[in-house]
């Protein structure tokens, strides 16, 4: 049951992506992508069960592994993410840097 | 903390992360909207754990420093111009932590059928996404060639890759354990074929490329939430998922592209090296307006056709708005344009164009090749090409408007009809030419809509 | 009451007081009236027109102007008619009472009572009897027609395969009633336009036709009630002329509209201004019936200075008779309506009102306007 | 190569075939050029300014005429100029060939090499030496300004508290290039225009300039290869009169451009029509000097019937001799560098050309142009 | 069918409600939408009668048809013109359902607490719909006076309701049981606030009000799937509930209120019943462009200010958007607008209005009762009522442009400032006038921009 | 655990309901709301459920009830939305009844 249901969670949650990326400006395409990619790094939650449940050293390992670079995803994308919007806020209209 | 309540604290990270997303579609909020889902991702972090699975924490928090450490450095250090390969790296690093989390899950006890298929999946995805990634990294930071590199067997080999990748899955979900080969092997190919579909895609393209494997480790993300029945990664990892691929496509239409295209016309390129001419590429409005958003010189170029459809008006709306955008703009007259002498003169000064945003052909000719884009309000001997090179035309020897030679074009006419002199226009089919067939005043006026 | 329409018989004047138009609608309020034969041919209006409106048309000048309870004229009365009058006649006319004393005392004494369209005031309540607005906004646009006439320069921009043709450089001094219209006019020809004017508070609407307001500093300036400009003085006249010449220099055609009411134009073009222009470039001179703004200007002739004309024009809103008919007609159907008692059949003139007070020069053998009366006595 | 540019003597031509612009350019090509004093200066082009160009000024007419190997006038040259022309000499003018036969005859037997700039073809390559399209441009937009002087009322609406003014109705008949430019003209200044022409591919063209085409079905019609209107059959003439009776009863201002090229101009607007039209109203007829669009209509003079003035103003491009002059002498100019060797430093007029082959009427002592040598062995 | 398969195919069918709600926003697709949708119910209902805890069906059957014939009949014989009310029966409908059925969950064995707290709460929200609709129903079809019904402590009552269904719910949490008094309580009490609620709203806001019923009658099915752990009631619930909720927000705003306005101007009116006047009501571009949207006629009076803002293109271009909305579009210009004679002729011919669209003031006042909306453009003394109503006012006397008398007066310009003659405007506290702040240009490109 | 993936499922189709009727033109919102009316009519999954599980004849009742008023509110609301939906068809700026 309980897979069922989180298949409701995936339904819902692929449409609400769809719904709400419907019109960016072109400008933002860049940091949106990056700060996509920033949640995308959730995939830390799942390392970081792997890497505490002690299932044997492999899984540990593998999971402090996934731990480290799901958390370079998480800092450096969020940061980067970051740095690239306040440039934005600088120089309102500043078309340069982000053509895509 | 009971699961329950972890999960509660999930539900509001998973929140967050949507207020975050939507915000960050908006320049005024963008920033706002990056903080928020930070906080969530720490909220989901942070409960994460007090899960009571989570036994040891020495792993954890050196790799979490770590990780940190590097991820913190890379962000600070890295120059504003080459951001976007540091996002590709950033991306890699998500799709090999999902390739472990998959993997490690292979650990636990009780896997269902239906686990391992995730697990498969969640391998394949975070390898292809890892290795796609560091490529695609490499091609924009120019440690590699940035064009795209084809050979002959390329599609035979993809296939076969793709084939093998599928028997081995198969294989492994009839028996799975954590120490079958065909685990190695699948987690080799998916690897090799990350590598394989990003060789044929051209530099200028990375950044649709990127988009794309950021959905990717997205949906990676989300395959690893079913394999350890994990709640948020599920949610956010499809959310990520699809607002990638939507991403993807419009930054495709911006650079008035498909999808297909920018994936496979490596492919095509290895094949087919001159067959680009005589082909009409039609664009609709909305793709118009992205491409204009993104420009910063834009010249207009009218002809008869702008008086016949009356555009005057939409025409100068249009200019003030990409003027208010930032770009710069001109209106190029040609002084045979229309149909009596001073025909755009008399149009455009009823719709109040500025005189100074005028320019005569010989002022806008020597400068037209940094024109980003060109727009022709039904012209069409005025801006055909074969004056300059077909000593059979008509028009031939008559100074033109060499729209041709701006970056992209856009002609706005009803259908493939000659103008006046009755020459056929080669302009047409440019390889930097896009028809935006209709009357000019429906075209523009749909344009404007599309430009909020 | 019966109104008399005269034949004009002031040189050039092409106008009449009464179009057939309003003769129909001041007939049904119960007007009768009488129209001096041929007195509309000049702007389009034949006698016939007149009758079937229901006027009389008399061939007999004196008979219009002896029956008459209201004489309607463009210009002021003749001299020699004034003492066939019947007494106590509302003679309505531009009277030009700063400089016809005599005339204005002799109507006095004859007993009429003596409007001078020129008075009524500049309120918004009476801007439908303003004829000097009505006129001096045709007057605006015939300035131009007429330097387009006389330009050997084209007005409109034009990119032609014979070679590009700049749009021409409009300047226009003055920007009332008169100078506003003449830029929107250039405008719609395509001329690039600028204009100057004392009052600052006319850049904002000079700017409104999409001209631009040439910044002259003359220090403190200002207008009267009225919205009439105050007078320069000399040392303001010296720095806007100095500010205007490299303007002047560069137009093709110049526009002068400066009028002060009552008093002398002053000369803000010189001679030296005009042959720093371009030759086949045009001065155009609003102003030459009541001194001039442009030095060398001669009333309704062309002169030539150096390649540059300068046109003298008098009488403009004449040029467009029709049309000038028509929106003085109106003018005075506005004012006799506003004051017309639709029970007494009479016209109620109250000396109080504000724009009675105004516009009535003489009334009961006397002169009874304050403005007037103090210019009177004061020369 | 010597250009000599002569001053016009035509009466009433105010133009000059060469302007201090084009002069300077074409000299640094290599040509040298001789300006008969005076030339420009009724154009608005000083002697000073040519000089100052590169350009001799030269006092003697008959000196201008006889050392030039390049003879650049507006009209035709006079008779007894022809016999001091060098052999050889390229006479460049409007030469009215149709018209002229002993002129060019003595001309061929000079030895000149006589261009006619009306038979410069109307090819998109050759547009830019167009001189009749260039004129005649210029010639659409002055229509409209001698109509708008004459007429007793104003192009635009007002809508004002004297009441409104209704647009003038203009009526153009006949969309050539001077046609399409009047219209655009009058639509600049206000007016609801409504226009005609026999060819029905004008119709769009009207219509992209705001006007309203007036439909009238005259059977089949066509036009010439060079975009000229073919001529009217007498049932035809008569089907349009009789459709655009009704439109021009209720025009303002009518303006007649139907010229027909080489032959005398039809007839189209007729005394009933003028007299079926407002007092006040305008005619102008564009195509006076070919025999006249209007009935009545007499060069150069403005005739009143029944109120309405009929204008048959000539030479219209003269009235903005500037700006004409400068088109012209872009066009002069063109054709020049066109044909002009860099390397020999001479004209290489190349008879298979197409342009030189229309343009050119005699060369090598014979009259060589087809359509010209045709009518003149047929008359 | 097992549960599972169940709940696979109620992902399907809320999916396909996904789509019909998407789909039922664009006029395009909207049929679409609501088939697509009503498949999306069969499959719900369909898969939940293989539900292994459905055993009878006689009862079912029975009350199914019933339903459907009463639905089917109502729904086909109704006049196009009462669809509102039909709309509000049905939605009551909904609410007593869900009423029923989370009451008939009392009778299930293993309720939690919190199961106890959602089916409260179904009851309550089912309860007060089924009355509140029931209510409305009766405004709408007149059955009722459909004026707004206020009695002196209405406020106090209402109140009081709200604090005894409260203490009543808590007490029945603390006991639950199917023959707790305290249930019929909350029953009763919950109709008698949906009464109370509907009563002091006036028939013109009752499509707001049905609406908002609307979106609770969804938040009541949501509770009931809380109560009996029924996945897709929650989402299809939940979600019609949220997108009921932005509706009426939208709808709100099309009619120019707010919704605390329009759900308790009633209790307003009553006490303070003419404090109206002196009020200046901002609007935004945004209101103001659906308001524009709906209207059948507009008249568009220019002043001065356009010439100032050179307004006069962008007014043409709304003009001609509202005209290809279906709208009536006029211009009435006053003889003395702007500051020459004419002045608003040369601004309109410039930006090509068509002259017959021009109206004189005389033309337009004896029919300006019928204008829908008048937009004053940087006008001010030419609209000015003053000049009819004060003998003190500088232009007394003067006649004006009376757009007070239009259905809707928008006035656009940027401060309260008076105008050339320095008179003060009553109109901008007109009951029906709307300001809209701010440089005419601007604004009405904002306007347009909202205008898709 | 169930419940809170049921909250998840909440959480997130109230956004996706938000997100959905982001720009609905005027004359769309009757038919919109008359189509979310017939949604909300999925209450009729609970009754079902209700009337047939057996939990004694009040709890029978009470859900047949709900499946009769349920099935009111289903039936009539989509062909009631059908109905005004296929007069915009006809004719296409039909401003006329849907006032709001
Ligand atoms: N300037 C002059 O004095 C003058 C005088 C006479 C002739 N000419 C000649 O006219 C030509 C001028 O060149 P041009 O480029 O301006 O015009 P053009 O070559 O005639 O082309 C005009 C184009 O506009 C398009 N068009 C017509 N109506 C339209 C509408 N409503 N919406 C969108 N497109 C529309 C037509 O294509 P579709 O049908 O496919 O839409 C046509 O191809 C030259 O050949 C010139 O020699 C000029
Ligand atoms: N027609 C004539 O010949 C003539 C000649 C002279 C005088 N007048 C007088 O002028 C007046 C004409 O009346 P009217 O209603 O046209 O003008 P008005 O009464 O002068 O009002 C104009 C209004 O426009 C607003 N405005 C100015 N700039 C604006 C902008 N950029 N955007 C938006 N609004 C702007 C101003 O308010 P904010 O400052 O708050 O924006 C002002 O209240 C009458 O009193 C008339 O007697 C007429
Ligand atoms: N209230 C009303 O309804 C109403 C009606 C008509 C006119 N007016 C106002 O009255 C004012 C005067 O109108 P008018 O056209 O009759 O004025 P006018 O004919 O007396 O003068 C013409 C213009 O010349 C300007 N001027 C004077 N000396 C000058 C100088 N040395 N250099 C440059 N410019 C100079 C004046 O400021 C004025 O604008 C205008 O502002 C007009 O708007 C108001
Ligand atoms: N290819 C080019 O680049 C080029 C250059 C210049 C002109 N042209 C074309 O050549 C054509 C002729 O131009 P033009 O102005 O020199 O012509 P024109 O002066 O010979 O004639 C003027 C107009 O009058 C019309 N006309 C003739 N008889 C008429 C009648 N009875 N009633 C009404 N109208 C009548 C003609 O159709 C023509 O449009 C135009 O279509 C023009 O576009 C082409």
């Amino acid at each position: 049951m309980e897979a069922v249901l989180l298949g409701m969670v995936l339904m819902l949650s692929i449409f609400l992506g769809f719904e709400l990326i419907a019109k960016v400006p072109a400008t933002l395409h860049t940091p949106l992508m990056s700060g996509a990619n920033a949640i995308s790094g959730i995939t830390i939650v799942g390392a970081l069960i792997s890497a505490g449940a002690q299932l044997g050293t492999v899984s540990t390992v593998l999971g402090a592994l996934a731990v480290m670079f799901a958390t370079i995803n998480v800092v450096g994308g969020y940061l980067v993410t970051n740095r690239m919007l306040s440039m934005f806020k600088k120089k309102e209209t500043g078309n340069t840097g982000d053509r895509t | 903390m009971s699961i329950e309540l972890i999960n509660v604290w999930y539900i509001v990270a998973a929140a967050l992360f949507v207020f975050g997303l939507k915000q960050l579609g908006s320049p005024a909020t963008a920033v706002r909207g990056n903080l928020l889902s930070s906080v969530g991702m720490l909220l989901a972090v942070a409960a994460t754990l007090f899960n009571a699975e989570v036994l040891t924490f020495e792993w954890i928090i050196g790799a979490a420093i770590l990780g940190a450490i590097i991820g913190f450095v890379a962000a600070e250090k890295v120059a504003m111009t080459s951001m976007p390969e540091m996002v590709a790296l950033f991306n890699g690093s998500g799709g090999i932590a999902s390739l472990f989390v998959g993997w490690a899950a292979l650990y636990n006890l009780d896997n269902s059928t239906f686990t391992y298929i995730t697990i498969v999946l969640s391998i394949v995805i975070g390898g292809l996404t890892f290795t796609g990634s560091i490529l695609a990294w490499g091609k924009l930071s120019e440690v590699m060639p940035s064009r795209a590199i084809v050979f002959g067997a390329q599609r035979f080999v993809n296939a076969l890759l793709l084939v093998a990748l599928l028997v081995c899955s198969v294989l492994f979900c009839l028996d799975p354990s954590s120490t079958s080969p065909y685990l190695y092997a699948i987690v080799g190919l998916a690897c090799l074929f990350g590598v394989m579909a990003v060789l044929p895609i051209g530099g200028a393209d990375m950044p649709v490329v990127i988009s794309l494997l950021n959905s990717y480790s997205g949906l990676a993300a989300c395959a690893a939430g079913f394999a350890i029945h994990n709640n948020i990664l599920i949610v956010a990892g499809a959310m990520v998922g699809a607002a990638g691929i939507i991403l993807t496509n419009i930054m495709c239409k911006a650079m008035n592209r498909s999808l297909t295209n920018v994936l496979f016309s490596g492919f095509g390129a290895a094949k087919q090296a001159s067959k680009v001419e005589g082909e009409v590429k039609p664009i609709n409005s909305e793709d118009a307006s992205l491409i204009l958003e993104a420009a910063q010189s834009v010249t207009f170029v009218p002809g008869y056709g702008m008086a016949v459809a009356q555009a005057q008006h939409v025409v100068r709306e249009l200019g003030e708005l990409l003027e208010q955008n930032g770009a710069e703009v001109t209106y190029a007259i040609h002084p045979v344009a229309g149909r009596m002498p001073g025909h755009m003169n008399v149009l455009l000064a009823e719709s109040n164009v500025p005189y100074d945003q005028l320019v005569e052909m010989d002022d806008i000719n020597p400068r037209i090749d940094n024109i980003d884009v060109a727009v022709v309000i039904g012209a069409n001997d005025v801006v055909n090409p074969a004056a300059r090179t077909d000593e059979n035309s008509p028009i031939y020897g008559m100074p033109i408007i060499n729209v041709d030679h701006a970056r992209t074009v856009f002609v706005l006419k009803r259908s493939m009809a000659s103008g006046f002199s009755g020459a056929d226009n080669p302009l047409f089919f440019g390889e930097n030419t896009r028809m935006l067939f209709g009357d000019a005043k429906a075209s523009l006026s749909e344009v404007i809509s599309h430009f909020k | 009451m019966q109104i008399g329409v005269p034949r004009e018989t002031w040189p050039g004047e092409l106008r009449v007081a009464m179009v057939p138009q309003n003769v129909k609608k001041l007939i049904q309020l119960g007007f009768s009236i009488t129209v001096e034969s041929g007195a509309g041919v000049a702007a389009g209006f034949a006698d016939e027109a007149y009758a079937e409106a229901g006027a009389a048309v008399a061939a007999d000048h004196g008979a219009v102007i002896s029956t008459a309870d209201v004489l309607a004229c463009v210009r002021k009365p003749k001299a020699e008619d004034i003492e066939h009058l019947k007494s106590g006649v509302v003679s309505i006319s531009f009277l030009d009472p700063f400089n016809e004393q005599s005339l204005v005392e002799s109507m006095a004494s004859q007993g009429a009572v003596a409007i001078s369209m020129e008075m009524i005031p500049r309120s918004t309540r009476a801007q439908k009897m303003d004829a000097l607005s009505s006129q001096a906004n045709l007057a605006g646009y015939v300035t131009i027609i007429q330097a387009s006439f006389h330009s050997a320069k084209i007005l409109p921009m034009m990119m032609t395969p014979a070679g590009t043709i700049a749009p021409a450089r409009v300047f226009i001094i003055g920007a009332g009633v008169a100078g506003l219209q003449a830029i929107a006019t250039a405008k719609r020809l395509g001329a690039r336009v600028e204009a100057f004017d004392t009052r600052p508070v006319v850049a904002e609407q000079v700017q409104s036709l999409g001209a631009k307001f040439v910044e002259i500093d003359l220090g403190e300036m200002g207008q009267t009630e009225q919205g009439y400009a105050t007078e320069l003085t000399p040392e303001q006249l010296e720095l806007q002329r100095e500010g205007q010449k490299a303007v002047i220099a560069n137009a093709d055609i110049v526009v002068t509209t400066a009028q002060l009411f009552g008093r002398p134009a002053p000369v803000i073009v010189g001679r030296d201004m005009i042959e720093g222009m371009k030759p086949g470039s045009v001065v155009i001179d609003m102003a030459v019936e009541t001194g001039g703004n442009v030095e060398g200007s001669v009333l309704d002739e062309v002169v030539e200075i150096n390649g540059v004309k300068v046109i003298g024009q008098g009488n403009l809103p004449s040029e467009v008779a029709k049309n000038a008919s028509e929106m003085y007609s109106n003018n005075l159907f506005n004012l006799l309506t506003e004051f017309w008692d639709d029970e007494s059949k009479t016209l109620n003139l109250d000396p109080e009102d504000e724009i009675i007070s105004a516009c009535v020069i003489t009334r009961d053998g006397a002169v009874v306007n304050e403005t007037i009366k103090n210019i009177y006595s004061g020369a």
